[in-house]
């Protein structure tokens, strides 16, 4: 569609309001993939150039965004939200426009309304869940499991899906406790757990109310181990812990971000770092890496929606950083995750062991 | 035949008796003025009376039946019709506008268009001129008589005044004292009448209550209540004289 | 003790105040009166500053008021009591008496006496010492309206329509208080719809017709005089 | 001023004015001109309790999502046609708004802000954890679309016309309304409780029915986003958009219909139109409306009509 | 029962922090008449004015807590010059309109300077903890709990009690008479925004170590700290502590005994109910019209 000039890609983003938190790590990943891939000669000799758009906490917002981009800035290719609800909001306007799509929101419904131009970067909420009550099951060996989630579309989803896959296995968990996203205090919710006699806790949770349930389950000496998903042990979270606040608690991360997974990690940590003085987070990476499938999609495939829709349709064993990239007929792409643990007295993550759910 | 009515009304708020035990009675077309000393409990028994305010024990009647329960706005579409100690208008509405909204709502078989109805009261009070001005451009004196142009409008049995002629010069004072005698006259309106101005009830008034602390002292004519040993003492002062006014 | 020269004060294009000279001496008690819309609050709220004064010059104590705000007039002795009161109504009565003595009270300061001195004044206020200003009846409420302003310790003292709404022996007992408030030394300027009260206290007069003085002198003078008599005394 | 223009001359202007923009606008301002519509007729709604009767009401965009939830359900979960949801909706809307008006409009000023606040802030949390009936917190997708003659009202240009002719007939209706004696008794009931009762005005009836007019036009409003992104979720419906309406109704003039429209439109295309700024937009949108709160006070339609100064009492809290 | 307890305790340390962010907002309504819906951001500010001196300075704490003050204050008297006295005329709705956007100006402006990280802000009870009858609470709610108090009692005091304050609250219900009884109305005015503006302050420094700093923290809090003064009787400062503990306590108890996922219902079904059965909350006094 595009000719002459760079190329033109579009990211709805939220880069204000309180999803901005994690909205920041998308728009870094992204302008330092935009920069690596120019670097390296960009896309068949032409530059790329990514114009992003906020999305706000609003899918009204996040549509408008789609749609300005879509209209005035014409990208070959987009990025969405991570945020399940925005993308729900916007999936009509991508089938509509008929451009490829990815995005990082983790809920099933996304994929299974089957559009075909959106392809999901991240383990879906149901793969993520399912990784966390084999952790429980498999790691703990554990039986009487209590659950605690963010009442969001990510908490609810992800709550539901553990508690059939315990019953699944014949576990029923004792209690299923809900929180609000604004909330400040978990001890309900926690001391009705261990009075169930709870034997673990499955946390479904975002980074900053996951770091102060981490701090309220040692205030209120909470003695069971607990499973935390992804949010709660990205770096924007971890500074808000003491190593204490670690102590027994297992992580099912989308990715294991450290320099001992293999050079081009350690190479993407240190340069992310440098760049924006933050560390770089799972979040971040999946975007990061997405962007190079993508480049390499239009490499080989050209600029063509269709074309290139089909190319990464049929992607299979995509070796990104953090992942390697396979997709399904719903346009999932990612079905593997790590369980991680603080090496005890720090806060540093060391893995436990990959899992795979497929 | 009794027009309104009111038996035996009591009313406390908190532990204060603001009226105990008073009755009156109107029959049609006459005037009735309502004296006391400040808070005997006038302006309390107008709102029993009106229905804003219920009251803790007694009746009020109206042309036979019992309205003690009924609603204020109903009370006004009967035929009860009342004006305030401070003046309430609708500040966003013209002149005509706030006469307007009482000519509508009170709307009878047989009456014309409300815009009409309003109209022709403001001519009669003297208002024409002001029809489309915004009630906050005018003088107080001009205020309370679109207030009073606003309950006429709703074609009232009784008018229930609280203190119209506070703020008013003698000389307005005694063209409200006309405009109200000619109202009476043709429409048979009975009036009740609260005014600290004795000029305008001693004219006025055919017959007078006098509250003190929310009780009955006197009542009767005027000629008797201007002789009352407890109404001068009470009310009047030591130095009332008819001279005086 | 207070001059007004050639005041015009006027609200958008409505003209209030024409030109209005006007004097009140130490210790003298005048009375303004005249019909609705004369003017009369109105040249009480620019002596008040409340009101900005298009042209004119008001002096009191032989100081120029121009620029002076309003919070400073009370300062330099000038106190009003308001037409419609205007009490706080979600302040008790003692309350509001105590906000009154804010221009001259020091920290830790004692305002016992001056409230007894109102107290004295006006008994009622007393009993309800501790109710809302709202819940007043209109009586309560126009005596609490004079007494907050003694409170301020005036020189100058303003009335606007001090018996509105006062039964005529109340209305007659503030006169009386007034009286006793100036003979006491205080300075008095009363507006007054009631000519009669006002100008039997009133050591002097005037009368205002459409933002104009159209009159004045003494009181015993005005009663006499056939306009007055005529407009304002009735017959 | 505006009052005087008859209420068809104000459709036909609004239905000229929105399909001359139909044929010219890209597809995005059609989108942002289609929310300004359906924001606009809410905000009209708005404009009933608030504009007339005073009703500083922060729950109305509860009773945008309630009309838009009855449509979203009833057309995906039980699949009836939207035609006959649609009625459905606002007809339930304006029934519960009746309900829950008469114990709550005894209530003023900021009790009554406050009251309604809690009212959508209790909305929010019930759509989102009623699992089975509203989806919860990932809300309804799929909601089907509106067919006309056996054509889908689609896309923004055709659903603009379509949107347009509620946006005229509620404007039109609603200012040949506020004329009428029952608009009348409306801003008296809220001039002057007492005195409105005191001319036999039903201040109670008079509150709610401009409580439920209110929000029929937000069940108009809610029903057309429905239809309109076809997906709809709790937070669609927050009470941040309850103060947005009175933000858009102030900023337009309070009272007016037209002020209404106008402050719809401007708040809905202002943060879009500052987008270029990047992080800083909401900075400059909030600065930018706060500017007009200060300059013109009385919104924008004071930007078309001279009106001579009104007196306005001084200091009453 | 000794969950009971610690349910408790967890209860009255949160109604202690939405009283803190009440009181701020009482303060303003009972001094200008005027509902803030920023008041969640001036909490956010103050927290994040300690964010600035503690952490990023790395000042000692008394002075850290000293600048907080200062800036507070300063920020209190622009607030009251830049946005206050212009809108000062304005009808309710238009006020309330107006310390919303502010309430959204404040937030980005935080945003573009701080970042959308959460920080922690460090507190000088920081690690302390008390056990008592088998519930933990930590030395930092502790106090929380207790400057709540004093300060309810303090500030009631003020605007009880001195002539300062008796001035604030008679000028919020009539600024023209207030002026005629030669009342500073500005000065009073600019007074209390600043008054309020400290105690934002206060409250964001008590707050920040135990809820995190965060540019979006001020709407949640708002909403509770509106609860809780309904609840309490609007304006009341007794209210404000009643009214934040009563919250706090639905909330936790509510969400043990109940329902997590309905525990906000539950809060703001109570306050509606308040509202319609006595609207003028536990504390609050009552003004009617009278007819
Ligand atoms: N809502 C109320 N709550 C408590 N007390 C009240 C209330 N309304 C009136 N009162 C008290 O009841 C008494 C009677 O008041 P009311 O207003 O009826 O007096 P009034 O005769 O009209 O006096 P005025 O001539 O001064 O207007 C007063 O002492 C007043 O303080
Ligand atoms: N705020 C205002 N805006 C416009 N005009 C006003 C305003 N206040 C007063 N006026 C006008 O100024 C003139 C003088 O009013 P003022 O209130 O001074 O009269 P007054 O002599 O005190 O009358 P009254 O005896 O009725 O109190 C009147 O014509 C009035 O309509
Ligand atoms: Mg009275
Ligand atoms: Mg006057």
């Amino acid at each position: 569609a595009q000719s002459g000039g760079p190329i033109l890609i579009g990211a709805t983003v939220p880069i204000t309001g309180p999803l901005s938190l994690t909205g920041k790590q998308y728009y870094n990943s992204l302008k330092m993939a935009e920069e690596d891939i120019n670097a390296a000669g960009g896309i068949s000799g032409r530059k790329i150039s990514i114009a992003f758009e906020d999305t706000q906490a609003s899918n009204s917002t996040a549509v408008n965004a789609f749609v300005k981009l879509a209209q005035e800035t014409k990208p070959a290719f987009f990025f969405l939200s991570s945020y399940s609800t925005q993308n729900l909001a916007v999936s009509p306007e991508v089938a509509k426009v008929g451009v490829p799509a990815v995005y990082a929101g983790g809920a099933d419904v996304v994929s299974a309304a089957g559009n075909p131009w959106m392809f999901r970067i991240r383990p879906a909420d149901s793969v993520a869940a399912r990784a966390m009550v084999l952790c429980a099951q498999t790691v703990l060996k554990v039986s009487k499991p209590g659950i605690i989630y963010i009442q969001n579309d990510f908490g609810q989803g992800g709550a539901n899906v553990a508690v059939k896959q315990f019953e699944a296995a014949g576990i029923k968990p004792v209690g299923v406790e809900a929180y609000g996203q604004n909330d400040k205090d978990f001890s309900a919710q926690m001391l009705s757990l261990r009075s169930k006699g709870a034997d673990v806790i499955l946390l479904f949770n975002y980074p900053q109310d996951g770091a102060m349930l981490l701090r309220q389950a040692k205030m209120l000496g909470l003695k069971m181990p607990v499973i935390t998903s992804s949010a709660a042990l990205v770096p924007a979270a971890m500074q808000l812990l003491t190593p204490a606040d670690l102590d027994n608690v297992w992580g099912v991360v989308d990715a294991f971000i450290d320099p001992s997974v293999g050079p081009r990690m350690k190479d993407f940590m240190t340069r992310y770092k440098a760049k924006f003085g933050v560390d770089a987070d799972p979040y971040g990476l999946a975007y990061y890496d997405a962007a190079l499938l993508v480049a390499e999609g239009m490499r080989k495939a050209g600029l063509e929606p269709k074309a290139l829709r089909d190319w990464i349709a049929v992607t299979k064993d995509w070796p990104g950083i953090g992942h390697t990239f396979s997709y399904d007929a719903h346009g999932n792409g990612i079905f593997d995750l790590a369980i991680v643990k603080a090496k005890p007295g720090t806060k540093t993550l060391q893995l436990v062991q990959h899992v795979s759910v497929k | 035949m009794k027009l309104l009515q009111a038996c035996g009304v009591t009313k406390v708020y908190g532990g204060l008796q603001a009226l105990t035990d008073v009755d009156l009675t109107v029959m049609p077309g006459e005037s009735v003025a309502v004296i006391g000393p400040n808070g005997a409990g006038k302006s309390t028994f107008l709102n029993v009376l009106t229905g804003l305010t219920p009251p803790t024990t007694g009746r009020v009647l109206f042309d036979g039946t019992d309205v003690t329960k009924l609603a204020t706005h109903k009370r006004v579409r009967l035929g009860i019709g009342r004006t305030f100690q401070h003046g309430r208008l609708f500040s966003r509405m013209s002149v005509l506008e706030n006469v307007m909204t009482a000519a509508e709502t009170c709307r009878r078989g047989g009456d014309g268009a409300p815009r009409e109805t309003a109209m022709r009261v403001l001519e009669r009070m003297g208002l024409a001129a002001q029809a489309a001005e915004a009630v906050g451009s005018l003088s107080y004196g001009q205020r309370r008589m679109v207030e009073m142009c606003r309950v006429l409008a709703g074609k009232p049995r009784v008018l229930l005044l609280d203190e119209p002629a506070a703020g008013l010069n003698s000389g307005e004072v005694e063209q409200l004292v006309e405009r109200l005698a000619a109202l009476r006259e043709e429409h048979s309106v009975a009036v009740v009448l609260i005014e600290h101005n004795m000029g305008m009830v001693m004219r006025f008034a055919e017959r007078i209550l006098v509250l003190n602390f929310g009780s009955t002292i006197a009542e009767g004519t005027p000629e008797e209540i201007q002789s009352d040993p407890a109404v001068l003492t009470a009310y009047l002062g030591e130095g009332y004289s008819h001279a005086d006014l | 003790m207070l001059t007004c020269k050639d005041l015009t004060v006027a609200y958008g294009e409505i003209v209030a105040l024409h030109g209005l000279s006007l004097t009140v001496g130490t210790g003298e008690t005048v009375a303004l009166i005249g019909a609705n819309g004369a003017g009369k609050t109105t040249l009480l709220n620019a002596i008040s500053g409340l009101q900005p004064v298009l042209s004119g010059d008001i002096r009191f104590e032989d100081e120029s008021l121009a620029g002076v705000a309003a919070a400073h007039r009370v300062r330099k002795g000038i106190a009003q009591a308001p037409e419609g009161r205007r009490i706080f109504p979600g302040l008790t009565v003692e309350e509001n008496l105590a906000v009154a003595t804010a221009p001259w009270r020091r920290w830790g300061e004692k305002i016992a006496l001056d409230l007894e001195r109102v107290y004295d004044l006006f008994p009622r206020l007393k009993e309800r010492r501790i109710q809302l200003g709202w819940s007043l009846s209109g009586g309560e409420q126009q005596m609490l309206a004079i007494g907050r302003a003694l409170m301020a310790r005036p020189k100058l003292l303003l009335l606007d329509e001090p018996s509105l709404g006062l039964a005529p022996r109340l209305a007659e007992d503030v006169y009386e208080q007034v009286r006793r408030i100036g003979e006491s030394g205080l300075t008095i300027l009363v507006v007054e719809q009631n000519t009669v009260l006002a100008l039997a206290v009133a050591d002097r007069g005037y009368v205002l017709e459409n933002g104009r003085v159209i009159l004045d002198g003494p009181a015993a003078e005005l009663k006499r005089n056939a306009l007055v008599r005529e407009a304002y005394l009735g017959r | 001023m505006a009052t005087r223009r008859s209420p068809l001359l104000l459709a036909a202007a609004i239905l000229a004015v929105g399909l001359a923009l139909s044929v010219v606008l890209s597809e995005y301002n059609l989108r942002l001109l289609n929310l300004s519509v359906i924001t606009a007729i809410a905000v009209i709604g708005f404009n009933f309790a608030f504009g007339l009767a005073g009703l500083i009401s922060l729950g109305h965009a509860a009773f945008v999502g309630m009309s838009a939830y009855t449509v979203a359900i009833l057309t995906t979960a039980t699949g009836w046609s939207p035609w006959a949801a649609i009625p459905m909706a606002v007809a339930g809307t304006v029934l519960f708004s009746a309900l829950i008006g008469y114990p709550l409009l005894r209530l003023k000023g900021h009790y009554l802000a406050l009251a309604t606040l809690g009212l959508n802030v209790s909305f929010f949390i019930i759509t989102a954890n009623w699992l089975s009936l509203t989806g919860g917190t990932n809300g309804i997708p799929g909601i089907p679309q509106l067919r006309l003659h056996g054509y889908f009202i689609s896309g923004e240009r055709y659903f603009l016309r379509f949107g347009l002719v509620f946006l005229a007939a509620v404007a039109a209706a609603a200012l040949a309304f506020q004329r009428s004696r029952h608009g009348r008794a409306m801003i008296a009931a809220r001039d002057d409780e007492i005195a409105a009762a005191m001319s036999g005005i039903d201040v109670t009836r008079v509150r709610v029915a401009a409580f439920a007019l209110s929000a029929a036009c937000a069940a108009v409003a809610g029903a057309l986003f429905a239809e309109h992104v076809r997906f709809i979720a709790p937070e669609d419906f927050g009470y941040v958009h309850s103060i947005t309406y009175l933000a858009m109704l102030i900023v337009g003039g309070e009272g007016s219909v037209v002020g209404a429209i106008l402050g719809a439109v401007l708040l809905t295309f202002l943060p879009e139109w500052l987008r270029f700024l990047g992080n800083a937009y909401l900075a400059f949108f909030a600065a930018m409306m706060l500017a007009i709160l200060i300059f013109l006070p009385r919104g924008l339609v004071s930007l078309f009509r001279r009106r001579a100064p009104r007196r306005i009492a001084e200091g009453r809290s | 029962m000794s969950d009971l307890i610690q349910l408790f305790v967890n209860g009255l340390a949160l109604g202690s922090v939405y009283a803190l962010a009440a009181i701020g907002f009482v303060i303003v309504y009972s001094a200008t008449g005027v509902v803030n819906f920023a008041s969640g951001q001036f909490v956010m500010f103050g927290t994040f004015a300690g964010v600035s001196m503690l952490l990023d300075a790395g000042l000692p704490w008394a002075v850290g807590y000293l600048a907080v003050f200062v800036v507070m204050a300063v920020f209190g008297a622009g607030f009251f010059a830049c946005l206050y006295l212009p809108l000062r005329k304005s009808p309710v709705a238009t006020m309330i309109i107006g310390t919303v956007a502010i309430g959204i100006l404040m937030q980005n402006v935080a945003l573009l300077a701080f970042g959308s990280w959460p920080f922690r802000l460090p507190s000088p009870l920081d690690g302390l903890s008390v056990h008592m009858f088998g519930a933990v609470i930590s030395a930092h709610a502790l106090m929380v709990v207790a400057v709540t108090a004093l300060l309810v009692g303090l500030l009631w005091f003020l605007l009880h009690r001195t002539p300062v304050g008796i001035g604030m609250r008679a000028v919020a219900q009539d600024m023209r008479a207030a002026r005629l009884m030669g009342l500073e109305v500005n000065r009073l005015l600019a007074l209390s925004w600043i008054l309020a503006a400290l105690l934002a302050g206060l409250a964001g420094l008590l707050l920040g170590p135990m809820w995190f700093a965060d540019v979006n923290m001020g709407d949640p809090i708002a909403l509770k700290a509106f609860a809780a003064s309904i609840i309490g009787g609007f304006g009341s400062l007794p209210g404000a502590i009643a009214g934040g503990i009563f919250v706090g306590l639905t909330e936790v108890l509510g969400a043990s005994y109940i329902s997590s996922a309905y525990k906000d219902l539950i809060a703001f079904g109570i306050m509606i109910l308040f509202l319609l059965v006595r609207p003028q909350g536990l504390f609050g006094e009552r003004i009617q019209d009278r007819g």
